[in-house]
């Protein structure tokens, strides 16, 4: 049963309309004709957190933002995923420097992150290879070819 | 007594079965319609819509509902329980009753009411009344002004709905769909009555929360609108409510202008079927084509143009009736 | 022009002396440095002939503040430069923005950035920095953030009102585009005020320059706009370019154009899609972004990125393009002309559409002059003023194209003037590939290591959005001494609140997304 | 907003008109490329991570002398460490580590142009995703002998 | 008991029960729901009185106009809906006694009374003899009635222009 | 054949009787305008139930009663739409509707 749930899952994961920077409009991207996520049932953005499954922090995390995210993944129903989109959420990417102020170097410092795609920003190919590696991750196997081996 | 008692009991049995008969059809459907919503969407995008679930994503809609079911269903803080747990069950009632009138087929009918239309108007309001509850429990701003707009939307929009039912009625004699459907035989009321068909079917969008009339729901502002803060299975019979009421109202259109069951060589109810559907499929065409109508605007269709033109329209099928 | 208002500046401040700049090396025509008392009298003088304040900042110089005051005007060249110095110990200054609506704001950056407290404001909160921030991160030296300051951090609450309804918009919501906050008081449906706040992207830009070379902080000038990165790029290497002296050779001018009018299509038909997503119409938005996959795969093809192209040097380009760009351009403008048909049956004729943004978010010519609002929204107003007729860089000066201006200045008129600017920026692109010819992409001898001169220079472009102006402070060092990046999305959202007043809620929406907001390119 | 026949009617053609839009496109080819199972040409010029080049002259090593400009030049400090050693019989120094932090990389190619070796290059690896931040840091060298062995 | 008898028990206490709320219930959207219930309730009761027709006209009107009407105005009003309550303990219950009271002598007097009538009629109303009556015997209340609902439609869309108008004052 | 629970006339007398207290209780006790609204609707729908329910059981071949219901439905509508807009507007200019603090009757 638990086997069954977890493939429902991980086929249809709503994304929560949340952008934050560059990488959105390659989330966009990704959703729309020419990479069409909806494919792997991903592609109902929900606008309320409420009724979405994963949150793909797509952008620079900054400390104004921090609480406000906080809020969001905790209004999120579990279970929940997140995907970390893009340098910036991976670790605060081109914009760290010696003496910022205003930056979360990395998402995972917030909440608990599943999936990173890096990339400033990520090919939207990269945002699919991220979302089958989460089913991967919640299946516990992969449905699809992988990436070719390249190293 | 016994005698009574029987046929109760008859009657009894006949409402659980078709209860459940309504509940199968009411998933089925909904199931159905998320898939080619999606699909459709999908096709006027350009692109492909659910395809690695099951053959041609048909799986899809059932992975959601599976996933639904297994959601953490939230309660916020500060709600107010109780009718923030009735709405979304409310919203069923009407649906369940709809469905007890409408005939699919010549014998396929769970009840032939004689004021059945009645029954459908009057049960409709019960939609509105739970989005209502919703908005109003959830206790959250955006889902208020939803179910405000929703009560103005549905107030505005059930006239039209009435008059220009009421031109069909007036030719029928009978507020009973069957006998609707059998005045049908010869000629489709939509050829008698185009009017009343354009003023109707636009009605029935709007009161079904449809773009261009998905007010209570805009999404670019107000969030999901009155169910923002529902999760879960909560939200799912928002879902489910919302993909039955579709088709409904295009089951009524169908009864009332499309001649119902009625139609060559198939069974009555493949043709019933196959009618309601495309017009569900039109109101996808809809809302995948049209922006959103703002707030005024959406009760100035009503009050100024579809209102006056039922009445003209109900005047002039009174005067050529008496002639 | 210039003579015209130097003659009436000394008649008007005898006492002053009035430096004439050159304007090729600077940007600007006119100096000069007031005392604090004349300043307003200074405004006033600008606001009578009708200029605007297309930028208000401050600078460092340790032994003072320098506050720094770039006045423009529409209907000519002419930008006065005004500077007023202050104590750094104990920073006050006069306040502007009883004369122009946008000093209101750029003097609230000023305040959090630098510390300067002006009289007079009505308004000194935190705009853009977190609460946690304990000193002013753009002072030279490090300065604690002061008592008095303190209390104006905790960012903006509401005021709880019993009448009306206050509604945070953002900073996640889908109408914001990314992470706008903007709370409006409502009452019922229609908005009595709207206040937005800022910050929620601030990602340092202003800061990093100073801590990067010249080159280094090219890259960043792509993330600050992310749908006009190669705006952005160009605006920054030709401001460099100009700083330093480098001339740069014409088939590389020509293929900055192409890649940057490309650029500004695939802005404008993001755009398009999303104005209409807000509006409740998604499927525009996918067939925008069909085109937009078309055109950036003629832009990946020779820049290698999607989205923050990092493709112009200092002197030229990154890489030379091949045939094959020049006929995927080709094939891209004519697949788009045709293309704008489709856009008319399915968007600009819509019925719903039109009657959703006649009339929505009228912007007036004064609103436009008091906000210094610019780009499509400055034309939407009427005013034909655009930075590639009115101070060519690159090659501009030699196209030929026209300007589209509205009439109302509604919502609908941004639309068909966005439209419209496609359209001339595919001639633009016409021409350019008409003129492309084999030469050199990158100057003889690339700079190694960039050392301007002494001094500053304000230079202004179009990106799709407006107006983009980069002061840039040289101290002869290979590092910007400061450099302040004046962003058109900030100054058309300060037209926002006085636009969004009485409306509908479903109006607001539509306005927000007729001014065409990138937040990063506002939160820097 | 008024309602005269006329507006009437030609607002319902206006949206007839868009109707036909949709009901041509729902007939239409769909442009959409469907991410794992086929891939679309990555353009030769595509930034992904930077990647170590061969040296022309002998194949089977890279163009390395690990002199450190790129590290010297990368505006995020991307590049962590790069460590030579001079080998016998060898003119110039062999480069044994690399490592590049790809999440803080901006893909801006500062460091492939200022490369007086012309080592560097960018790599068309596209779908990058990995389940830690840690996968991302990459030794190039070791990278490179392994993308040696697979093609 | 048969289940038609059931159903209607359950119409009654609905009846009752709706009709305890919207009076004691403390949020007057509560009250609202109670209001709504007895509204149900009393249809249901119609339709056990021959007359499905008054039943289906009683949700129509009642429930999908009158009571959604009121939510309205109480949406309107704002979401802060402990302002619009107030009730006293004491009163509650000496107005719960009091009805209590009043119900049980009026049922006792009703018993008395044996007011029987006919109780196996099933003579149905039809919405043609209704028209008859309609414009027959009672054709001038049915004018008047129209002609009340147009009076107070004019009524309610003048107040409302003046109160626009008053905000536009402001 | 014994009548069967709801083919007796005295509880639906009882239950009018009993939305008719109900009713006059609320108006009595409810402090709020829309409070008392509530009652009104009660008080009406009371009216109405035994106007059917004699209908009904005392002359069972006329729609009398039926018409008249309807009529009551009609007043009711039309009493709590005027009702509800001169709420709102007291809302508007008192800032709450409590029945007791409303002295004063100018607009």
């Amino acid at each position: 049963m638990d086997k069954v749930l977890d493939l429902a899952r991980a086929n249809s994961l709503w994304p929560v309309t949340f952008g934050l920077a560059c990488c959105a409009i390659e989330m966009m991207s990704a959703a729309m004709s020419r990479f069409d996520i909806d494919r792997f049932g991903a592609g109902v953005f929900r606008p309320s957190p409420r009724q979405a499954d994963l949150m793909i922090v797509s952008g620079t995390v900054t400390k104004k933002m921090a609480p406000v995210l906080l809020t969001l993944y905790d209004q999120m129903p579990s279970p929940k995923w997140v995907i970390a989109m893009g340098n910036c959420a991976i670790s605060g990417g081109p914009f760290v420097f010696e003496g910022q102020y205003n930056l979360i170097e990395g998402v995972d410092k917030l909440i608990p992150v599943d999936v990173y795609v890096p990339g400033c920003p990520p090919r939207p190919e990269g945002l699919l290879e991220g979302f089958l590696k989460l089913e991967e991750k919640i299946t516990g196997t992969r449905r699809f070819p992988g990436p070719v081996e390249r190293w | 007594m016994e005698q009574i008692l029987k046929i109760l009991d008859i009657e009894g049995v006949r409402l659980a079965v078709g209860l459940l008969a309504v509940f199968l059809f009411v998933v089925v459907n909904a199931l159905i319609l998320t898939w080619a919503e999606r699909k459709v969407a999908g096709h006027m995008q350009l692109r492909i819509g659910p395809k690695e679930v099951g053959p041609y994503g048909l799986i899809q809609p059932l992975a959601d509902a599976m996933k639904l079911l297994g959601k953490e269903i939230i309660t916020p803080r500060n709600v107010d329980k109780p009718i923030f747990y009735l709405g979304p069950i409310m919203i069923f009632i009407p649906v369940l009753v709809a469905f007890v009138v409408i005939p699919f087929d010549s014998y396929l009918q769970v009840r032939d009411i004689n004021v059945g239309i009645l029954v459908i108007l009057a049960f409709s309001s019960f939609t509105v009344l739970s989005i209502l509850m919703a908005g109003w429990g959830s206790n959250n701003k955006y889902s208020l002004i939803g179910s405000i707009r929703s009560i103005a939307q549905s107030v505005a929009y059930e006239i039209p709905l009435l008059l220009s039912l009421l031109a069909v009625i007036m030719m029928t004699n009978s507020l009973s769909l069957k006998d609707v459907v059998v005045a049908q035989k010869g000629i489709w009321f939509i050829f008698l009555q185009p009017v009343a068909f354009i003023i109707y079917f636009i009605a029935a969008v709007a009161e079904t929360n449809r773009t261009p009339f998905d007010l209570p729901e805009a999404e670019s502002e107000l969030v999901a609108g009155y169910h923002t803060e529902y999760s879960g299975m909560m939200f799912a019979l928002f879902f489910l409510a919302e993909y039955t009421n579709m088709f409904i109202v295009s089951a009524i259109t169908v009864t009332f202008f499309l001649g119902g069951y009625q139609g060559p060589f198939l069974p009555g109810i493949v043709w019933f079927l196959l009618k309601s559907y495309f017009l569900v499929f039109v109101m996808m065409w809809f809302r995948w084509t049209f922006p959103r109508v703002r707030f005024d605007q959406l009760l100035n269709i009503s009050w100024k143009a579809l209102i006056p033109l039922s009445f003209i329209n109900l005047l002039v099928t009174g005067g050529l009736l008496k002639l | 022009m210039v003579d015209k208002v130097q003659a009436e500046l000394k008649s008007a401040f005898s006492d002053l002396t009035i430096h004439e700049e050159s304007y090729p090396e600077c940007g600007y025509h006119l100096s000069l440095d007031l005392a604090a008392g004349d300043l307003e009298k200074a405004a006033r003088f600008f606001d009578d002939r009708r200029f605007y304040l297309a930028v208000e900042l401050c600078v460092d110089y340790r032994e003072y503040l320098e506050i720094v005051y770039i006045f423009s005007i529409h209907s000519s060249l002419c930008k006065v430069k005004v500077t007023l110095k202050i104590d750094p110990v104990n920073p006050v200054a006069p306040t502007l923005s009883k004369v122009f609506d946008c000093a209101w704001w750029y003097e609230r950056e000023i305040h959090e950035f630098y510390g300067v407290r002006f009289d007079g404001h009505s308004d000194m909160t935190y705009l853009f920095l977190h609460d946690g921030i304990d000193v002013y991160p753009l002072r030279k030296e490090k300065v604690l953030v002061a008592e008095a300051d303190r209390l104006e951090l905790n960012s903006f609450s509401p005021e709880q009102r019993e009448d009306s309804l206050s509604i945070n918009m953002g900073p996640q919501h889908p109408s914001t585009h990314g992470v706008l906050r903007v709370v409006l008081r409502m009452d019922g449906e229609y908005i009595e005020d709207a206040y937005p706040v800022l910050g929620y992207l601030h990602r340092m830009q202003e800061k990093m320059a100073e801590n990067r070379t010249y080159q280094q902080f090219l890259p960043n000038t792509g993330r600050m706009d992310y749908l006009g990165a190669m705006s952005y790029n160009l605006g920054y290497v030709t401001a460099v370019e100009r700083l330093v002296g480098i001339d740069v050779p014409a088939r590389a001018h020509y293929v900055r154009m192409i890649a940057t009018e490309l650029n500004r299509i695939a802005s404008h038909l993001l755009w398009v899609g999303a104005y209409l997503a807000d509006l409740g119409g998604l499927s525009p938005f996918l067939y925008a972004f069909d085109d937009r996959e078309n055109l950036l795969d003629v832009l990946e093809a020779v820049t290698g990125s999607r989205l923050t192209y990092c493709y112009f040097r200092f002197g030229g380009l990154y890489n030379d393009v091949d045939d094959a760009f020049v006929a995927g351009t080709k094939a891209f403008v004519a697949r788009m002309r045709g293309r704008f048909a489709l856009y008319e049956k399915l968007v600009g004729g819509n019925v719903i559409f039109i009657n959703r943004t006649r009339g929505i978010g009228v912007i007036e010519r004064e609103l436009a002059r008091k906000c210094a609002v610019c780009g499509p929204v400055l034309r939407g107003a009427g005013i034909g003023m655009d930075f590639r007729k009115a101070e060519p860089y690159a090659a501009y000066a030699e196209m030929n194209f026209e300007i589209p201006t509205g009439r109302n200045g509604d919502a609908l008129d941004m639309y068909h003037i966005r439209i419209r600017e496609m359209e001339t920026s595919l001639d633009i692109i016409d021409q350019s590939l008409a003129r492309l010819s084999d030469g050199p992409f990158m100057v003889e001898k690339p700079p190694k290591k960039l050392k301007p001169r002494k001094g500053d220079l304000y230079h202004t472009v179009e990106t799709p959005r407006g107006e983009l102006g980069i002061y840039i402070v040289s101290d002869e060092s290979d590092k910007p001494y400061r450099m302040k990046w004046r962003v058109p999305s900030f100054s058309n959202l300060m037209a926002f609140p006085e636009l969004a007043k009485g409306n509908l809620l479903s109006d607001a929406v539509a306005i927000l997304g007729s001014l065409d907001l990138v937040i990063p390119e506002i939160d820097r | 907003m008024t309602v005269t026949p006329s507006s009437f009617i030609k607002g319902a053609a206006s949206l007839a008109a868009g109707m036909g839009v949709t009901i041509k496109s729902f007939f239409q080819p769909v442009v959409t490329s469907q991410y794992p199972h086929e891939v679309l040409t990555i353009t030769p010029r595509f930034r992904g991570h930077v990647m170590l080049l061969a040296n022309p002259e002998n194949p089977s090593t890279n163009a390395c002398i690990s002199c450190g400009i790129c590290l010297r030049n990368c505006p995020s400090g991307s590049i962590k460490l790069v460590e030579g050693e001079k080998r016998e019989g060898e003119k110039r120094k062999t480069v044994t580590t690399y490592i590049l932090d790809f999440t803080t990389c901006s893909q801006c190619g500062i460091c492939v142009e200022s490369c007086t070796t012309n080592a560097l290059g960018f790599s068309g690896d596209f779908n990058c995703a990995g389940f830690k931040r840690e996968d991302f840091l990459f030794d190039l060298v070791k990278e490179f002998e392994k993308r040696k062995k697979v093609s | 008991m048969s289940i038609g008898e059931s159903i209607f028990l359950l119409a009654i206490a609905a009846t009752m029960g709706g009709a305890l709320t919207a009076v004691f219930a403390r949020s007057i959207v509560h009250a609202m729901m109670g209001l709504i219930t007895a509204l149900f309730g009393i249809a249901g009761l119609y339709v056990y009185l021959n007359n499905t027709f008054l039943a289906m006209m009683q949700i129509l009107i009642y429930v999908g106009a009158i009571s959604i009407l009121i939510a309205f105005a109480i949406m309107l009003l704002g979401p802060d809906s402990k302002k619009y309550t107030g009730f006293s303990v004491p009163g509650k219950l000496i107005s719960a006694l009091a009805v209590a009271a009043v119900s049980v002598v009026m049922f006792v007097r009703f018993i008395l009374t044996n007011l029987k009538g006919d109780p196996h009629a099933v003579y149905a109303v039809t919405a043609k003899d209704l028209g008859r009556i309609f414009t027959d015997r009672l054709v001038l209340p049915f004018e008047l009635i129209s002609l009340l609902l147009v009076v107070a439609i004019i009524g309610a869309v003048m107040l409302s222009i003046s109160s626009r108008n008053s905000r536009g004052d402001k | 054949m014994s009548a069967l629970l709801y083919q007796n006339a005295d509880i639906y007398l009882f239950v009018a009787v009993f939305l008719l207290f109900c009713g006059i209780a609320g108006l009595i006790y409810r402090r709020t305008l829309i409070g008392m609204l509530v009652s009104m609707e009660l008080i009406m729908n009371g009216a109405g139930l035994n106007l059917i329910a004699i209908n009904r059981f005392i002359s069972p071949d006329n729609g009398y009663g039926l018409a008249f219901t309807l009529i009551i439905m009609g007043i009711a509508a039309a009493e709590s739409a005027i009702a509800l807009s001169i709420i709102i507007i007291i809302a508007k200019r008192y800032r709450h509707i409590e029945s007791g603090d409303i002295k004063e009757l100018k607009y």
